[in-house]
């Protein structure tokens, strides 16, 4: 092997971390989870008020999978130069099965008091980040189904009669590979709970319904697009007539025009939402100064302001994690969006039906290597 | 370098290293051999260790893990019948429409002009490109509907098509002009000779130029295979990474970002490596059956 | 592939993108005829080989083979056998393969092409060599090879276009020696390209001079040689020196010429009238050093340089009046030696000047200035 | 040499080169019609592109329901491409300066000299060409975080050099064979140092092969891949990466945008084409095959 | 850069893996001397020269200008001038740039560059040129760039490696002139590599004849012409007929040779005693026709081939003993002719065989199966 690189630190990074940097830093900001297209306007605020505690900030984006690689070559190198990593359930667990981040809690706790106003799913995501994330933006996710209503008139409601909508119309019902998908993975997880399997938190021996049923809903599937955009695309252009989608891929797409605006949603008989959420999380090694700016910025972002900003144009509908935002308090470009796009419907279906946390990473990696070997390898055969 | 020893008084140990083509000249070869040994070679010797490092096992554990699954192993396979189809069609393609543009004419410059361009393209515009154009509801299906070959859009996306099409788009090109430079560089008097001689153009074809071509053929195909052997990004994006087009470099990609089992893609890596080389080895061994010296054009 | 008792070419002409690289070639081949085609480079020797070979389409004109026109059919059908200066050996086949492979194209039976390949190399010597490739072979073994192949299947006619001009001196007269044998061993009618006159001079029956296209003059070697038909072509002939003259008096065959001062009588060749300007050729050898009791075209002059050629000697002199000349003698002589020359008048020719712009270039020291 | 055109000549034309045309035109259509076919679709791929990165919105029919620019400005602040931008144009000239500095000496001495050991060296040049990316890129990344060197745009630029300085050398040598050594003899001859007759000889002479081996390597590391996602950090994202990043990251993002990103790129990769097509001959762009114009 | 007074090589040798390329070359060039390397294709002529250029380091021996051993400097410490076979101008360079070379590299003031630089220009005629890339030029104009590019420094010593073998025939005779000029105007020192054995006879004042890397023979072209020192230097030097034979006894310089049946009286060239096998050598030029009259060497024969040359017939005859020979004559023979022929013992050559191997290819048919 070889020699153990000598590296160069950026800084203290064990010591005190003080209530305002040193000097101002330059923040790097890797979000794998699309994140910043919500908190990406509080961060500039932040940086427009605060410029003597950022100088600089740059954002990258990368796939979640990537994360804890990247994170873990630059602590072993003993250079962290991502200040702050904004990323959703999978990238946070895996990074804490590797003792990537920083625990922010309990310590700075007092810090961050926006913490204390969650909304009550955001905050059972919070418990899932353990001591190391701080949940920035939430929302209840999926799984729904989506379509236009001038190619389907009256959709499935519930599991059997999707499979059998399914049977009737070869090809025509689409969701993408989880591993790469929300919806996805939204609707992968929200089955056992449809269909009312063991134990909806192990995929590998509670899912037997779900299993059975993705595999004969597979044979009416013609392929599995590797994202969710294509699904969406898909719906647009009639490749498709029914999708898997959730509150934001909802209404974000038609915003954009990928999907034309008529687009409805129906919900599947005796559905949990399948909650999701994004966090900041502070990779281990980053200086103190630079602890302190996240820190101040975190609790920046965690006003009802500037969590008003999450409502962005429903990508992640709603989108704020803290109590109490409306939207009229959101910006007026979000407002005139979500007023024109955005379904008066959720709220009731958001009251009204339980909400359940997401699989932990490692049961998660488990069902999608499944799916890819038995769901989605076995396109291979068929075709 | 040093091996001046005893000889003839006369004899400095600097001529007789001259004489074998060693002196201060060669200096000028270090950097780049202390570049490829330290960017290389290292590494690449690094990653052959860590691949008999596994977190668990004996030193040949990974590689047994990846033959005994049949998911895993399964890849080379995948790959194989991504990469030599296209591989192959890419070359021999070339090959007739080199034959026609060998000669000088009008346009041919901006012919293979245009053809340079899809290297341009790059991977992801292609996928895109592809994605839209081949898609359901794409041109192609369109006139396919509208002119009523098809009653159904045919699926050339998401599965072994994509991947095979890209390969083509950025692969053809390559392979094409890679042909061109070869055929130009066999002397067309050897086919005017062969013509005085009494031989139609298909004997002047498959007697002389098909021979002489053939090392430039094998080559050409060995460098198109390397790049569809390799084929990583449009794998994922026109293809379907689950299924029908989860190539090998997929497999190391994932061991190595999303398992983070770096020891087991590394040993991929080298499976990977190793299948390409018993390829392009094989293609060379054949290669050298045929006269590989000079042709006498200008080449 | 059936021997031909005439071949005609009619008015053959071939232009490259409107440039004329061979206009109105008309010519008669005889059976078993040794025609060498000379001239300088780009004068469009080349094409007309390949137009009569049928590798190059013709832009006007006919080549008639008998009373057949063959001028539409491809080079494959056309049975000739071709030469190429860079031998054009197929590199990949082996000696007895690259000779063999006209047989093989005309799908002999295999007992008839091994027996006819292998009096092929015999005749060209290359026994020991069949079974290597044309890359393992020198310069003047490929020659042969390339000849070989040309000649194995009796073709009607046999083009050869500047074959020796790759190999070196010595080999090349021992190369040249061999094509005449050939020649006169199988009865092979043959049209040769060569830009050497030498070679031509000594290899055909009957030269076809070129310049920019167009035919100059045909005729026998010795035609060619004594009396070549306009100054460039002497020129093209070895008539090393050439200078500028006016008439002073013609008369008949004669010419009295003025040049720089000094009266010469010589041989008129061509169309001119007195007090034209002309071209005045002579050769080297045809100098003589002795000069000193002669009357006309005398001149003396002073040797310049010496060059040790053998039995002879070739000089640079310059006359008094300032003319350089080139002459070669048998006698000693050194740099700086005065001496009386003199030019025999029947070998002194005068041609008629043409165009200003090409005679400019013939000043008082004839040929070098170039 | 049959498909020179000319203007008709006075006397009627011989008939042969008509006819000869007649026969070659079954194959030739074929081959025409692949290569129009080929063109076609390539310029589908192309337009389709180009065209939905103008669309507002564009389903289930030919063209897109209306045009807007806004979708390049989308994509220009989403993905930051500015910054993008700048660093692949430093990460490109660092590659392309270091690697003729490191390959152009290199290829020197393999196309000038032999000695022993040669044909080992030229392999071990070959093989970074022939191996796949992936295969030497895992594991280069691996070591190059190891020592602090990946992440950021040294990672970038040393894996990127991986494959140029081999792509130089092999691309160089034909170029340097081509130079009569002669030449430099004769420079010597007449009094030049080593050092002179490699500046003042051999450079101008190798500038066309030193442009067309470095525009080479500049679209080469411009369109590469897999090295640079495996090595870059957050601030050393080359284009391609963003790209890729840009379709498979997660997040919703319009379609469109992220062909006006794609078609940002080719815009890039054509520019710096017509740039490297003024210098170099298309198929030098693969192989190093002077063309003679003569022939 | 200064002149000497005596250049000498001492035991020269380079080897190349093992192979000798030049073996032992002992050589003492005074001033203003034109010494010609003249051998055949790969006897080791430019590995001379370059050892001498100081291009090629030496394997052993050494080099010395006057007291001044040489061999360890690099070539441009030399100081002297080259031209090389194809010319090697700087092709990015214009014509008076090329030539400026080697004055920029002296770092002479700018005037004097220019002033020389032109003066070079003037001396090979260039002047309407200039300005020309070198591209531009035909063969014989770059011919006179590289010369006076070579020259222009006024090297102590000039070396011309095969300079004219690119050029055609009529080309090579103007630029032999040329050289041989330049030589006597500027007194330049100069050693000049050929394999043409006319051109090194033209030039030179004194000729090495080299074989294999050694040394054959060094004399003066008349010394060469007549008496080469052994038969391989006779080949080389057109005795284009050479024929096994054996001694019948020697007696003093004259020698009868028993060779295929025929008696011959010669002249005895170097070591034998009776009995001995040795190689006859004579010249086309020295077999007469009209031998009708003869006693001594006088053979009988038949004409075969014939070829034109102009002034001469070159032929090759077969005697009745079946021995073929060139010849050349003013006579008008025509194949098929019987003639009888003489050879003058004075011009008939008589050397010691040496290995067998070697004379083994001299059969009936002196020269012509290789
Ligand atoms: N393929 C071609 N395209 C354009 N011009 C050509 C072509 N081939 C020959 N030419 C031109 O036609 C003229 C005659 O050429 P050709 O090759 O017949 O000359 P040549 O007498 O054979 O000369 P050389 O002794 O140099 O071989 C020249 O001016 C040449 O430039
Ligand atoms: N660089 C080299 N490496 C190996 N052998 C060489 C090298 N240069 C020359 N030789 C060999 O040395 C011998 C002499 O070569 P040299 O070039 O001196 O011959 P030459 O007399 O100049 O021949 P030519 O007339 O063909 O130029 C030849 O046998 C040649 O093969
Ligand atoms: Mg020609
Ligand atoms: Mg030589």
């Amino acid at each position: 092997g070889a020699p153990d690189g000598p590296g160069k630190s950026t800084g203290d990074t064990t010591g005190e971390v003080p209530q305002r940097p040193g000097r101002a830093v330059t923040l790097n900001v890797l979000d794998v989870a699309g994140n910043l297209q919500l908190t990406q306007g509080m961060i500039d605020d932040f940086v427009a008020k605060n410029p003597d505690m950022i100088s600089r900030v740059t954002y990258s984006k990368a796939p979640a999978p990537e994360l804890a690689g990247k994170i873990k070559a630059q602590q072993g190198a003993n250079r962290v130069d991502i200040g702050l990593v904004l990323t959703g359930v999978d990238g946070l667990a895996a990074g804490i099965e590797q003792g990537l981040w920083l625990d922010l809690l309990p310590t700075f706790q007092d810090r961050l008091g926006g913490m204390r106003d969650y909304l009550e799913p955001a905050a059972a995501m919070q418990k899932l980040a353990g001591n190391s994330g701080v949940t920035v933006t939430y929302y209840p996710s999926g799984p729904l189904l989506e379509y236009l209503p001038a190619r389907l008139a009256t959709p499935p409601t519930d599991a059997q009669a999707l499979l059998d909508w399914a049977r009737a119309n070869p090809r025509k019902f689409q969701y993408a590979r989880p591993a790469n998908s929300g919806p996805g993975r939204t609707f992968l997880m929200g089955l056992p709970y449809i269909l009312g399997d063991a134990n909806p938190k192990d995929p590998s021996a509670g899912w037997d319904k779900t299993w059975a049923f993705l595999k004969e809903l597979g044979q009416y599937v013609d392929y599995y697009p590797s994202g969710t955009t294509e699904t969406m695309k898909n719906l647009a252009n009639g490749t498709a007539h029914l999708i898997v989608s959730t509150t934001g891929w909802d209404i974000n797409p038609r915003v954009l025009g990928t999907v034309p605006k008529e687009a409805r949603i129906t919900p599947i008989d005796g559905f949990h939402w399948v909650t999701d959420a994004h966090y900041a999380v502070l990779p281990k090694g980053v200086s103190t100064d630079t602890q302190a700016a996240v820190l101040a910025l975190l609790a920046f972002m965690l006003t009802p302001e500037q969590q008003a900003k999450a409502y962005d144009e429903g990508y992640f509908y709603p989108g704020p994690a803290v109590k109490d935002v409306g939207l009229a308090s959101a910006p007026q470009k979000s407002q005139d969006a979500i007023r024109e796009f955005g379904r008066p419907e959720y709220d009731a279906l958001i009251a009204g039906n339980p909400t359940e946390v997401p699989l932990d990473a490692k049961s998660l990696v488990a069902a999608f290597n499944r799916w890819d070997r038995e769901i989605g390898g076995g396109k291979v055969k068929q075709g | 370098m040093s091996a001046a020893g005893p000889g003839r008084p006369s004899a400095h140990w600097r001529h007789r290293l001259a004489e074998r083509g060693i002196d201060r000249q060669l200096i000028l070869l270090v950097p780049a051999l202390v570049f490829v040994i330290a960017l290389f070679l290292y590494p690449f010797f690094y990653g052959l260790s860590l691949s008999f490092q596994p977190t668990d096992g004996g030193p040949f554990s990974d590689y047994a893990r990846f033959f005994s699954d049949a998911y895993e192993r399964g890849t080379i396979w995948i790959t194989l019948r991504i990469a030599l189809p296209a591989a192959l069609l890419n070359v021999l393609a070339a090959v007739p429409i080199a034959y026609r543009m060998r000669g000088r004419f009008r346009g041919k410059r901006l012919v293979t002009t245009l053809l340079v361009v899809p290297i341009t393209l790059g991977t992801v515009l292609t996928a895109q490109g592809l994605l839209n154009f081949l898609g359901p509801t794409g041109w192609f299906n369109r006139i396919l509907l509208a002119t009523h070959l098809v009653d159904e859009p045919v699926r050339l996306t998401h599965n072994y098509w994509g991947v095979f099409f890209s390969l083509v788009i950025t692969g053809f090109p390559f392979a094409f002009l890679l042909v061109l430079s070869y055929l130009s560089g066999i002397d067309p008097t050897l086919e005017r000779a062969a013509a005085t001689l009494g031989a139609d153009w298909r004997r002047r074809f498959t007697r002389i130029t098909l021979p002489l071509l053939m090392p430039g053929l094998a080559t050409t195909f060995c460098l198109t295979f390397v790049l569809a052997f390799s084929v990583f990004p449009s794998a994922v994006l026109v293809g379907n990474p689950a299924g029908e087009t989860r190539v090998i470099s997929l497999a190391a990609y994932q061991a190595a970002y999303e398992q983070y089992d770096y020891p087991y893609a590394s040993a991929i890596a080298m499976i990977m490596g190793f299948v390409e080389l018993v390829v392009i080895a094989v293609v060379l061994a054949a290669r050298s059956r045929f006269y590989t010296g000079a042709t006498g054009g200008k080449g | 592939m059936s021997a031909f008792s005439q071949l005609r070419l009619d008015g053959v002409s071939r232009r490259f993108g409107g440039q004329d690289a061979l206009t109105d070639l008309d010519l008669t081949i005889e059976t078993g005829e040794f025609i060498a085609l000379l001239g300088p480079s780009g004068c469009g020797k080349s094409t007309a080989l390949n137009c009569l070979a049928g590798l190059l389409p013709l832009t006007r004109g006919s080549i008639w083979q008998d009373e057949r026109r063959i001028d539409t059919l491809p080079p494959e059908r056309r049975g000739f056998g071709m030469v190429f200066q860079s031998y054009a050996l197929f590199p990949h086949l082996t000696v007895r393969a690259n000779i063999a492979f006209g047989l093989r194209m005309r799908r002999l039976p295999k007992e008839e092409t091994r027996r006819r390949t292998a009096e092929a190399v015999r005749l060209v010597r290359l026994e020991d060599h069949v079974d290597k490739l044309p890359g393992q072979l020198s310069g003047g073994q490929q020659q042969r090879v390339a000849i070989a192949r040309a000649v194995v299947f009796e073709p009607s006619l046999v083009l050869m276009d500047e074959p020796l001009s790759n190999l070196d001196a010595k080999l090349r007269l021992e190369m040249r020696t061999e094509i005449r044998r050939l020649h006169q061993s199988l009865g092979l009618t043959t049209v040769y390209v060569t830009h050497d006159q030498e070679e031509a001079l000594s290899l055909a029956d009957r030269l076809v001079v070129l310049r920019e296209g167009r035919v100059q003059q045909i005729g026998s070697p010795r035609e060619l040689h004594t009396r070549p038909a306009n100054w460039h072509v002497a020129d093209f002939m070895g008539y090393r020196n050439l200078w500028r003259g006016r008439v002073a008096r013609r008369d008949g065959s004669r010419a009295t010429v003025e040049s720089s001062g000094q009266r010469l009588l010589g041989e008129a060749v061509g169309d001119f009238a007195d007090h034209a300007d002309v071209v005045v050729a002579v050769r080297p050898e045809d100098i003589r050093v002795d000069g000193a009791g002669e009357t006309s075209n005398a001149l003396s002059a002073t040797i310049e340089v010496v060059e040790y050629q053998g039995r002879e000697l070739a000089a640079e002199a310059r006359t008094d009046t300032g003319q350089s000349l080139h002459l070669r003698t048998e006698q000693r002589i050194a740099p700086g030696d005065q001496v009386k020359l003199a030019i025999d008048p029947q070998r002194l020719l005068v041609y008629p000047a043409g165009a200003t712009a090409e005679t400019d270039r013939l000043a008082d020291t004839p040929a070098a200035t170039r | 040499m049959a498909s020179i055109t000319q203007a008709p000549p006075a006397r009627p034309p011989a008939t042969d080169d008509r006819r000869r045309r007649v026969t070659a035109r079954p194959a030739a259509w074929i081959v025409w019609g692949v290569v129009i076919f080929f063109f076609l679709n390539l310029l589908g791929v192309v337009a389709s592109v180009l065209v939905s990165s103008f669309g507002r919105r564009w389903f289930d029919t030919w063209l897109p329901d209306g045009y807007t620019t806004s979708w390049y400005g989308r994509a220009w602040d989403e993905f930051a491409l500015l910054q993008v931008i700048v660093v692949t144009l430093e990460v490109s000239v660092l590659v392309v300066g270091l690697s003729l500095l490191i390959g152009v000496p290199a290829a020197y001495v393999l196309a000038r000299r032999s000695f022993p050991g040669k044909r080992l060296i030229f392999l071990v040049f070959l093989l970074p060409i022939l191996m796949p990316p992936i295969t030497y890129g895992i594991p280069l990344a691996t070591v190059l975080y190891k020592f602090g060197l990946a992440g950021n745009m040294s990672g970038v630029v040393l894996a990127n050099l991986v494959p140029s300085v081999p792509f130089v050398i092999l691309t160089m040598t034909p170029f340097i064979e081509q130079i009569d050594p002669r030449i430099e003899s004769a420079a010597r001859m007449c009094g030049a140092g080593l050092r002179t007759v490699f500046v003042r000889v051999l450079t101008p002479l190798l500038v066309p092969g030193i442009l067309a081996s470095a525009i080479l390597v500049l679209v080469r590391t411009v369109g590469m891949f897999e090295l640079t996602f495996l090595t870059a950090g957050p601030d050393s994202q080359t284009l391609v990466v963003a790209l890729y990043y840009s379709m498979s990251a997660s997040g919703i993002r319009a379609q469109q945008s992220v062909d006006a990103m794609a078609v940002i790129y080719t815009s890039m990769m054509l520019v710096l084409l017509v740039v490297a097509l003024r210098y170099v001959n298309p198929t030098q762009l693969v192989a190093q095959v002077k063309e003679d114009p003569e022939h």
